[in-house]
Parts: structure tokens; C-alpha cells; sequence
């Protein structure tokens, strides 16, 4: 059977129980299904913000999501996956990021899910900016980033 | 050929696309750097470290060595900090 | 901050995206969640199934669930943490387990999880019965979950 | 001291838990084993293969060669299969 990924890019809010139900609901060859949500911090390092904006660039953000999709969906038995990356303004609390990953066994679950957050972390043509007591200012990436992408590369 | 340019490039360039003629000894990304670097106060800032710079041609990852030649659309970015 | 783990072992289903939000909702501290819901597959092997019974033993299980919550809660910096497990029959396309973790960074959030979930395949007192054509019989222990499990023993 | 059993086990031996005495040399859960076995068929049906038995005395996980003194409640199952 070929699973086809879900990728989208919005500014709107997603629900996660609504994206969740849609890769389970109803289904009985369905036994794991992982859930990443990642929300927006009021601080980055110890300082206080008011809210995140993210950049992206529109046609390569898919095309990069959906290349990392598609390795994942070969790497894995995965028989669902979803990904949702917002852009534009995002206070604190607000969801930024949704990848869910579904499988008869949770293994594949869970590494599909955590191998697609850290592509999506170093990869994804997303950049954010914090607004803060001091302006604005863009984060900068973290190296153990690429460390955790650099993880899944086969030697 | 179309450039593009994201997040701290694109304010300092002070644009975020626009059509380039590079002459024909500018043949890879890191010989287009170079180039752009000498086209304004602005692009030299955007490049003053061009190692940190990220570049890719067609919607795909490029190394800096990558050719330039049949690009339709360039973007240049710092490192990216989605997710 | 200490965190408390929320336990609940009961025959009623539970709402994944209620716990979800008991965790995340309105709190700006949180920048990622992970939820693992296990849910009862209509083939065990290659054979259809009509249900499975989940029987456990009830203050060990609360017990072991609570000794592995709290390992999870001192190796990871997590910011909350709730496993829900159902007992009892459960049909296929039915929730059976459920483990949700918080904490501001991602990689804890996912090892948490998944460490959580390997110890509950192997050392949480229940045991799962499966209904099929042919009558009832329990589900053998799988070799590969020991495996998944003692990965996480420190050596 | 209290003794109670689960899945196959239950099944076997026909009771989910049961009050026993055993005798004074019995001192570990491995000896607490083969005297259970020698009660009757269920309980050697039940116990014939000791080594696929998991052991919890008073809600935690024993090995074999732990010792049942002071124990309130004993209890034998196959190897667990939830999660």
C-alpha cells in the first residue's frame, strides 16, 4: 500500500486531535500512532518574548517537507503521516509545528516522527524571528540541531 | 536569473528578489557570492561571512561548489531555525 | 519545579486531545509534546481478530507505572507527563494505551516517551488475550520488546 | 501469606488467588515454585516451565532466587504483554 504524506504550510492554527482522528479514525491496521507538537515558548534562552514571526520560503518549503516525507514513508512502515508548519506571527502557547506519524508498531512511529523534527528543525526553509523588550531579533540555529539530524544520515 | 533572499539577508540587501546578469566567469554559488558582495554596502553585510550563508538553486539544498549554469531561481538564507 | 505524573489505569476509553491539553493548554513554558496512543489492531500475526482482553493486576500495575513515571520524570527535564492504560475488552480501532510528555525541548519529550512505552510493554503488570475464530489465547511476550527495553538500562 | 496468579497461570490453576503455608524450607521464590507444582495438575501444568514464570512479591518484580520472608502477597504471571 502506498501512504501518501499530508504536508501543509498555513499561517491558520491546526488542531491535533482533528489531525490525529484523521490518520486513525476507523481504522483497524492502525496500532501506534505519535503525535509531535511544537508550541511556542514565552522565552528563548532566559529572556522573556512577546511573540515568534516565522519566514519561509513559499515552493521550496514543500518541496523540502515533501522530500523528507517521502524518506521517511521508504526508511519506515509508516501508514499515515502529516505534517502542518505555520508562518506568520505566533505568541507564546500558540502551536507552531504538527507531524503525526502512524504504524501497525510504535517503533516506526516514534523514529519517523523524531527523524522528520530534526529535519524539519535544520532543513525546512523556515526562519523565526522573536520579538522582544529589546526589539526584534532573529534566533539563531543551534548547533546540536544538526547534531540530531546529522543522527540519521546512513554510513 | 531570479535571486531570492530570506530573513537577516533580505534586510540587509533591503530586497527580497530580483533579477540578476551575472557575467559569465561567475560560474558557481560561491563565485555569485562573491560577485554580489561587490554590488552595494548592503549585499557586502548580507555576505561578510560567507560560510554561514545558505544557498539553493531550484528549491534544493546546494553546496557552495554547486554551478550556477540552467539555475532558474537562486535564494540565498542564513541557517534555517524552523520546527 | 516538581513534576507530578498523572496515572490512571480504567476500563473507559480516554480523549487524546483532552490530555493533550491538560498539559499544554495555556501554558507558555511548553515547546513540545509528545502523545504515543496505542490502539488495538483487527490482526494479531496474520490472523483477524475480534477482541482482545486486557486483564491486569491492579495496585502493581499503578505501582510499576508510577516507578517508571518517576524514573522518566529524574533522566529527562520534563515538564509533565500522564499514561493512561485501559484493561478490560477492546475492539479493534480502540484506544488501549496512552503516554503524553511535555518539556520545553523536544528530545526529551520523545525519549521519555518512548522509554515510558518500552517499560510498558515488558514490566507493566497486564496481559492481553485475543479473541479469534479459533477462541482465545494469550499473546506471547515478544523477544524485541526486551530488546527495546533494555536499551535504556544505564550501563 | 497471600499468593494470587494471573492469565495462564490463573487459568491453570483454576483460582486468581489463594491463602497458603508453606513449609519452612521453603525460602525462595524458585523453591516456593516447585512446592506450588507438586499441589496438583493445574498447578504443575501451570508451573511447568518455571523458568517462563515472572514472580512479584508485594507489587515489585523478583527474581527466581529472591527470598519470600516477610512477603503479605506473592504473585505469578507469564511475561507481561501490555502497553
Amino acid at each position: 500500500m502506498t501512504v501518501a504524506a499530508t504536508i501543509r504550510i498555513q499561517q491558520a492554527d491546526f488542531d491535533v486531535a482533528q489531525e490525529i482522528a484523521r490518520l486513525s479514525a476507523g481504522r483497524t491496521d492502525v496500532g501506534a500512532v505519535v503525535s509531535f507538537t511544537g508550541i511556542c515558548r514565552g522565552t528563548e534562552g532566559s529572556e522573556p518574548i512577546a511573540a515568534l514571526t516565522l519566514e519561509h520560503y513559499p515552493g521550496m518549503a514543500e518541496a523540502e517537507i515533501k522530500r523528507h516525507a517521502d524518506e521517511a514513508i521508504a526508511r519506515w512502515p509508516l501508514l499515515g503521516l502529516t505534517i502542518v508548519h505555520r508562518f506568520g506571527r505566533i505568541a507564546p502557547g500558540e502551536n507552531i509545528v504538527l507531524v503525526v506519524t502512524t504504524s501497525s508498531h510504535r517503533q516506526a512511529a516514534f523514529e519517523a516522527a523524531e527523524f522528520l523534527m530534526d529535519y524539519l528543525k535544520t532543513n525546512a526553509p523556515f526562519w523565526k524571528q522573536e520579538e522582544s523588550a529589546r526589539g526584534t531579533s532573529w534566533i539563531e540555529a543551534r548547533d546540536h540541531d544538526d547534531a540530531a539530524a546529522a543522527r540519521w544520515t546512513k554510513s | 536569473m531570479k535571486v531570492k533572499y530570506f530573513a537577516w539577508v533580505r534586510e540587509r540587501i533591503g530586497k527580497a528578489e530580483e533579477t540578476i546578469e551575472p557575467p559569465a566567469n561567475v560560474r558557481t554559488v560561491d563565485e555569485l557570492i562573491a560577485w554580489l558582495s561587490g554590488r552595494g554596502d548592503g549585499y557586502a553585510y548580507a555576505f561578510e561571512k560567507p560560510k554561514v550563508i545558505r544557498t539553493a538553486i531550484d528549491h534544493a539544498h546546494v553546496k557552495p561548489e554547486a554551478a550556477i549554469a540552467g539555475a532558474r531561481e537562486i535564494a540565498f538564507f542564513p541557517p534555517m531555525t524552523g520546527g
